[in-house]
């Protein structure tokens, strides 16, 4: 398959799925070259060239050591708190009426996200490699968070980038990373947010690669970044697969998830590509409106181009520069996603909805008032098109939704916009 | 695959850019290379430095297509994008800008578009490369785009009778290198340090070895590029490099213009750029 | 065993454990009046001893039911998280430079302390006795939050008694609450903190007594809370003891909690209770210093007296009046304790501590730069503790430190006092 | 633990609280008492409106001793408890006050002590007695000892000459309320409301049939608190009573004086004290 530039050419190739062979094929990706399809690739500069191929091939063979797996294991059960519930949310199912809903609880994971599952693993990996030093980026300073928890834990050097006006915006999130000892650097280029934070963090790697790690907080980004975000936060669909044939005897009808790079997303559908019986629905940024700028529905509204070091569905205007987004929750303010999600796309294996502010507001509320768990507000996106697509399917079907994050970063935020 | 074999049978066509090396080595001279964003502050000002700089003594002129996202750049570099794109600009007016320069009666000195890749999928590659060549431009450097996804672009290019010239970073292992002299024309981009565009006082020792074995690969020129900033490191440098690249020095003194006015931020820049040259000329 | 007033009684039986059978009769308290030895009991108002006899008699009842119990550790399992790891941190391990030191990670489950284990058992309670209302008391926020979890959760209305003070400290907090639906009702009166709140819940719960159950949030009040609130909460040594004889082989040498209330601690300590060979040591809020009024080491300082319908050691005036306390962490910062705790410090089997404020920050920065997991500040006093204990026991030595709340609720409050 | 039966072997002993009823009974009258809370906003105020109720119709009186964490009183008596403590008051200076009271010439009226057992606990039983005693009080409610508390308590009471008034609740079964009744001496305290002390405009009807049962099952005097607020009240109560206990909507008067001076509060409960006693002296 030909990977050509400009837009026709590629969205003429999305295609239906038609056979397990093919359910198959599309689990079966990245190729060699870092392709989900058409998508992915490492578009970087020949300087990062020489660490993605090292952390591949480390990545390689860490994937196949039963000591290093069984480390990770270790960490994630004893540290992490894994494996996290699948919960009946009894009330949230009588509310919408239909479908059986159940929460796949990332919100317990030890700082309060699934960002940990990955962060925890490349620091591994970073010590493998025997680098001594982590970098990141981040928004709204989740991923910040799980890095600096990293780097604490297995005793890296760390700095995370982050854009000065998140710094200003994000002082909880600032304060635990300095408790951490991890250094929080403000990025002043740009817009000042989490895509100039990224891009601060792949210039710095580049000077400084030879010791350093850069952790990648979602699936985008070059290959094999993408693969191995995926492969950590697998242990999401992996969990939950098991927990379904253990409680229900039978797979769930569907399963949602909330995308920003969309890497919790990733992590949770990917062990179920080749159930063709499992619906999987990934749930965008719909921000204000659907014009440019005020949303952050990547895979709606945007169209493929190359972002961060990767091809891959991105809001751009027509010369390829970046467009501005806007999301109430900071972790899906952000323009491009993972290239494996474009493919799921293409190969219409996962369908990609919207949901707006004021809906992930609802989602939020009646989450929160009826089962007791405020959700981070990227996932009461994913909890408002939950309710949604419940009260239309009927009793007997379950639908699991990863429940990514739990909501105490956003109340200060939400206090705000209720005040207003 | 065999790019570089297959361009070689092409050589008759226009190729400004190794005509230029050509007769510098001829002169034992190292060719001087300075880098200008387009439109900071804005496209008139770009168009009125450029014209200046050939009579300044540059021997070829990298101009920058401003990217909101650029990964290869440094901070300077950045801004100066940031300020760009803030007033608007578009890619399409760069090559406007180019090729009103590019047509002036006698303009000799070959012009190289930097740009992201972003910028060149986006409308295509093959429409991208033909504005690119209307516009009279050489040749094309696009920084984060490593050989390994450049297949399309490569073979491009030669359709669009420019110049691809790619990166080589001091991490690139030798065999890399020779892939990546492979798929470069016009010249081999030689990154001087690893990291990114930006002033330093030192470059690395290990670049004289690395050149060296290079040229041992290639008979392409090479150029330094990323963290030269003063003509005093010229001359260290002159005999492993066929030429020098000077960004961010140069941006730096672009920055000013907002305070000291366009004109003296020019002037300045001429002369650096003087200065630069004269250390280049010299034998 | 004689109930006298006065101290001089009280204080002069206290007596050195010496054999299995005392450590036995230690663990079988309290009898049926509520005792604890000499503490515990009821000093309530007439209206009351209604609802206290019907929650006994219901508690009794479901503590034998199969179908409660299940019920219950579903909730704990699915809902809350449980059972929280065990892990081995090996970094305070390695700076202490002696005994191996372990968390018990309260800090995972759902609403992030120890305090849901008992809102979920009592919530569970108060359904079972066919009550509509929950109300409760909160100080810093963490029961109030536990309680409002608990409420949404099984669709309870609920109201959460919160001194004026508080409210305005801890801002977070009750938006959470609301948030999930309960009202938090500020109080005026007294000092306009946690012992106020307390006093107000409990006369509230007078004139609602026959639809309303008042969760207390510690193993305090009149019995049979101190009870139900420690058995609910001994979960945590339960699962703690198996962790150890499953992955030691054996048990812990020595346990640790902060002591507030005492209902971590209590959770933690009675299961070990029978088990001489573990030492049990819980840590007092050691405050500013040890004058009046600037510590809350209600055993350190106290004196047995009667406070919120129990009799245990309480700070007091001479006259009985209950004096100021302070503690850089809301919730130690309270002027009684468990009147179980009273009675294993007369008896001898557990050791309290005091940790002061400067400390207690000690502690939460080195946890939170080596391990990459922010205390609580009650939990950081315990930390503290532990790190000096470790240090002066052998390598082959084991501790296990009840890790009861994760510290994002304490950034705002720590980050304000190091830019001071 | 048959305390009643022994008590009624010594009722020989001066039994202010009890010759009070005996005497109202006999002329079918209620007996009125109001509740006074010590200190507030000072002591002197105190003893200066106890003096003048008796002469207001005040058959008995209670006063409150302020407790810093009360569970069992309602917002307005707390805060004056707060005032009272945030002045320093001490337990002694109470006893000290009533003592200076009860020990003026012709003193007749019986004071009783409302106090929290954590305030009897602390010094001791004994000693705290001690004190009740020599200061000349009658009797003690202790709102939040119950019976299942009280033996310590109720034994040392006897020896010290007072009585021990305790209370019953509209939710104590029967059964328990005659266990209640035989704690007590003096009166029985008979809590209209499930609910703390206040005012209230109506008490629960089923307040009626709980008095008749306990009649039947003790001699005690009962005497209705909790919510009592308005002359108004007295009438539909008379018949089931042998006295009112009022208590907040006297504090509530008490907090005025900061607005409208002590003489004008003191005036005020003096007033509102003679328009409920006349109520409860109609015949
Ligand atoms: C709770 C939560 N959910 C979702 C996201 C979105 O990221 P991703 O799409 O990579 O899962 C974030 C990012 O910060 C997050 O914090
Ligand atoms: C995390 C944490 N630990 C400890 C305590 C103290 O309470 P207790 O002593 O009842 O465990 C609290 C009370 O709020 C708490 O939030």
């Amino acid at each position: 398959m030909a990977i050509k530039s400009g837009n026709e050419t590629l969205v003429a190739e999305r295609k239906e799925p038609n056979s397990s062979t093919l359910y198959e094929r599309i689990s079966q990706v990245p190729d060699v070259r870092g392709r989900f399809g058409l998508y992915g690739g490492k578009y970087v500069p020949e300087t990062l060239m020489f660490a993605l191929d090292q952390l591949e091939k480390v990545y390689q063979e860490a994937k196949n050591d039963d000591i290093f797996q069984q480390e990770l294991s270790r960490y994630l059960r004893e540290y992490v708190g894994r494996p996290s519930g699948l919960y009946f949310a009894e009330r949230l199912t009588k509310e919408a009426g239909g479908a059986k809903i159940y929460l796949k609880r990332e919100d317990l994971n030890h700082t309060g996200a699934h960002k940990i599952n990955n962060a925890i693993g490349q620091a591994l990996l970073a010590r493998r490699m025997k680098k001594k030093r982590l970098i990141a980026e981040t928004g709204a300073g989740q991923h910040g968070v799980a890095t600096a928890t990293a780097a604490a834990l297995f005793g890296f050097e760390c700095r995370v980038y982050m854009g000065a006006e998140d710094v200003r915006r994000q002082e909880l999130n600032v304060f635990k990373m300095r408790a951490m000892g991890t250094e929080v650097f403000p990025v002043h280029s740009g817009s000042s947010t989490l895509r100039d934070a990224t891009n601060e963090a792949m210039r710095e790697w580049m000077s400084s690669v030879e010791n350093t790690h850069y952790i990648i907080g979602s699936v985008v980004g070059p290959h094999p970044f993408p693969m191995i975000v995926r492969d950590f936060q697998s242990i999401i669909g992996k969990e939950t697969r098991q927990q379904c044939l253990d409680q229900f005897n039978r797979l769930p009808d569907v399963v949602l998830a909330c995308v920003g790079g969309g890497s919790n997303a990733a992590g949770m559908f990917y062990p179920f590509i080749e159930d063709k019986e499992v619906e999987l629905i990934g749930v965008e940024a719909g921000g204000r409106n659907s014009n440019a700028g005020e949303h952050a529905s990547t895979i709606a509204f945007g169209s493929p181009g190359v972002l961060h070091g990767s091809l891959s569905y991105v809001l751009q205007d027509e010369d390829g520069q970046t467009a501005n987004v806007h999301s109430i929750s900071a972790g899906l303010d952000y323009p491009g996603v993972g290239p494996e999600h474009s493919f799921w796309h293409d190969q219409k294996r996962v369908e990609y909805k919207t949901v707006n502010d004021q809906q992930a507001l609802e989602g939020f509320r009646i989450c929160s008032r009826l089962e007791g768990i405020l959700p981070a507000l990227e996932t009461a996106h994913a909890i408002y098109e939950t309710m949604n697509l419940a009260a239309k399917r009927g009793k007997s079907e379950i639908i699991v939704l990863c429940f990514s994050g739990r909501g105490d970063k956003d109340c200060a935020e939400v206090a705000r916009l209720e005040k207003q | 695959m065999n790019l570089h074999t297959n361009r070689s049978t092409e050589m008759n066509l226009p190729q400004k850019i190794s005509a230029v090396f050509t007769e510098l080595r001829s002169k034992k001279q190292t060719a001087f290379i300075p880098f200008i964003p387009a439109g900071d502050p804005n496209l008139n000002a770009t168009g009125s430095i450029i014209s200046a700089l050939p009579r300044a003594g540059a021997d070829l002129i990298e101009i920058g297509f401003p990217f909101s996202d650029p990964i290869a750049d440094g901070p300077v570099i950045q801004a100066a994008y940031t300020r760009a794109l803030n007033q608007g600009i578009r890619v399409e007016s760069i090559f406007e800008m180019i090729h009103h320069l590019s047509s002036k009666p006698g303009w000799k000195t070959p012009l190289v578009g930097m740009v992201s890749y972003s910028l060149v999928f986006r409308p295509g590659v093959s429409k991208f490369l033909t504005r690119a060549n209307q516009s009279g431009l050489s040749g094309l450097i696009v920084p984060d785009l490593p050989i390994d996804e450049a297949e399309e672009l490569s073979a491009a290019v030669r359709e669009h009778h420019l110049d691809l010239i790619m990166l080589v970073s001091p991490l690139t292992p030798i065999d890399r290198a020779a892939k990546i002299a492979k798929y470069s024309s016009g010249f081999l981009y030689c990154v001087s340090t690893v990291g990114i565009t930006g002033e330093r006082t030192e470059l690395p020792s290990s670049l004289q070895a690395q050149l060296k074995s290079i040229r041992e690969l290639t008979s392409l020129p090479l150029c330094i590029g990323f963290g030269i900033s003063q003509p005093s490191q010229v001359q260290r440098w002159k005999e492993y490099a066929d030429g020098l690249i000077v960004g961010s020095a140069i941006v730096r003194r672009l920055e000013k213009a907002n305070e000291i006015g366009m004109d003296s931020a020019q002037s300045e820049i001429v002369e650096f750029v003087q200065e630069f040259s004269r250390e280049c000329k010299i034998r």
